[in-house]
């Protein structure tokens, strides 16, 4: 399954919620939850201790607008909107963790 | 692929009017079609075409229209959610429609995916 | 209002908002009654602060809002029966089920999320 | 006391509309005034005349429009703000009026108070 | 001064930034902030140790919309919008912390 | 444009959201440069997300969004000079000053918090 968060994840508990709940598949971080997939921040080991089971992808438009495209996690994918078409064509569900 | 679409903030606000257009302008540029684009909660403000953003933003209630008239998108606004918010025919932009959340759900049941966009 | 081929889809419907600081939880009644209307197979689910839209004793007329609580106990009546709580997000908020206006499943974080792994729709507010 | 109010959210999607008219009344019966209410944001989209919310629900719009009418409160909507999200003088409910950014920093100059409302 | 938070602590982190960053003054929870002042949550020993610092206030048609104006933490006083106005009236100035 | 009265009040803005999730930074950004033409004592803070704002570097092309951080560098012609940025807030976000694109005061919480009691009116976005 493939799981949507677009929230921040120093505002909000959306990602740590969806890392509880959901079981392993892949999570696409866009909008202002791209900041998750950042080096450095209070959320790194969080996000990195996830990779053991969910791949993770972050949308490189969103990364650059707030730029932090330079200081992606390794490991961590990058998609632009075609890459993103592609992950929910890919999974046979998703679910946005608004 | 077959799919469709559930915008759940109004324009400007927040980021999700934006997502939506653009991974649906992928989509097609991918060769999938978009089933419909349904507008719920302040989602269905994208629709007055009464807006003018400053000339050096972008006009996104325009933005659907367009896609809407190149791609032949169905744009679907929430009657109920419209009602409550001021959204009525003779307000709305080219393109698009209002109708009941039947709809939502028949994109649900129809389309191959339903990708939710919102707060 | 049955949908005319005949298909049945897995609805889930997650409610993850409070309800009256935000528009979301009403709204989001309302699709779910339609969904059943169109004879779907649908769940929701009540994770984070979603689960205080079941709290007993809502009591509006101070906020002059529509209480909508006494639609979760509509439910039932159109065919709405699974309902599922996740186990954590109760505990975290001082809430068991005897809180609770309707009777719910209460399911671990994992049984919750492998059931969202079998659905085919998942929409959340 | 002379109080100004800013609200940043729209009607219906958050409480903060609620809250906020429901400040003003409570302030008014005290014998304060209101100084003026400033819509910026979404917050916006309180001042269209064009709502119809359901019969058994608050009509957020008309209270407002009533409050002006009541205790004279000047509403005041950015109009950078509406331009954006399409509202206009032509859909705009009785008592509102479009105006500049200027009023809601001049509310903050000449009020006692100035209180925030928004998500 | 006088505070005033929106947003449920459960969910957002506006809460807990004004409780690390403002001086000893006023809280006043409305919304969906008002779970704060409730019993049994995960939050309450944080606001607890905050009424060291700060008085605390909650609105009660929040509470009562919401059902919790019976688990209410001792020591939280609560209001009606009478008392909101009051509270922003005694206070020189005021910060919503959306 | 300045208000004909003379007065001149401590304005606050608090910025706590980041940038392009949502249009609050953009719209705040209107509110200060007016509240500057009347000639107010302005001052800016970011907290929390509100730090984000100030990262060198945002590119919106991808996202057709406009870039608005220039206005930012702008602020000293309105003099608009008084800009706080909590230390915590950069250091749970992995940010230094050297990836901050105007030059700012870094103040710890409790001084920060004593600023905010000093004004007279706070908007915060």
């Amino acid at each position: 399954m493939l799981h949507i968060v677009n929230k921040s994840p120093t505002e909000r508990k959306s990602l740590d919620t969806c890392l509880r709940i959901a079981a392993p598949g892949t999570i696409l971080l866009i909008e202002d939850a791209v900041y998750a997939a950042t080096r450095g921040t209070e959320v790194e080991a969080r996000v990195k201790a996830a990779m053991q089971r969910f791949r993770i992808c972050a949308l490189l438009p969103d990364l650059e607008a707030r730029a932090v495209a330079d200081r992606v996690i390794e490991g961590v994918a990058t998609v632009d909107y075609g890459g993103f078409v592609d992950l929910v064509a890919e999974h046979r569900n998703c679910q946005s963790w608004l | 692929m077959n799919l469709g679409i559930l915008v759940n903030e109004g324009p400007y606000q927040h980021q999700a009017a934006d997502s939506a257009y653009l991974f649906c302008k992928a989509a097609l540029a991918k060769g999938h079609q978009i089933h419909r684009v349904f507008f719920y909660h302040d989602g269905v403000n994208n629709s007055t075409r009464l807006t003018e953003p400053p000339q050096d933003d972008r006009n996104i209630v325009a933005r659907w229209s367009k896609l809407a008239q190149d791609h032949n998108v169905d744009l679907v606004v929430c009657v109920a959610a419209a009602l409550r918010r001021g959204i009525r025919d003779d307000n709305l932009a080219p393109g698009f429609r209002i109708s009941g959340l039947g709809q939502l759900v028949e994109s649900g049941i129809q389309a191959d995916r339903l990708v939710v966009f919102g707060d | 209002m049955s949908e005319e081929s005949g298909t049945v889809k897995k609805f889930m419907f997650v409610n993850r908002t409070a309800p009256y600081g935000t528009v979301y939880a009403l709204e989001s009644l309302e699709v779910v009654l339609i969904s059943a209307a169109f004879e779907q197979d649908v769940s929701l689910v009540f994770i984070e602060d979603g689960v205080w839209q079941l709290k007993k004793g809502q009591q509006t007329k101070g906020i002059e809002t529509k209480n909508f609580s006494p639609t979760y106990r509509a439910l039932e009546g159109y065919d709405v029966e699974k309902l599922y709580v996740e186990r954590e997000s109760l505990a975290a908020r001082g809430l068991t089920e005897d809180d609770l206006l309707v009777d719910v499943t209460v399911l671990a974080a994992e049984e919750l999320g492998k059931l969202m792994d079998e659905q085919d729709v998942v929409l959340s507010f």
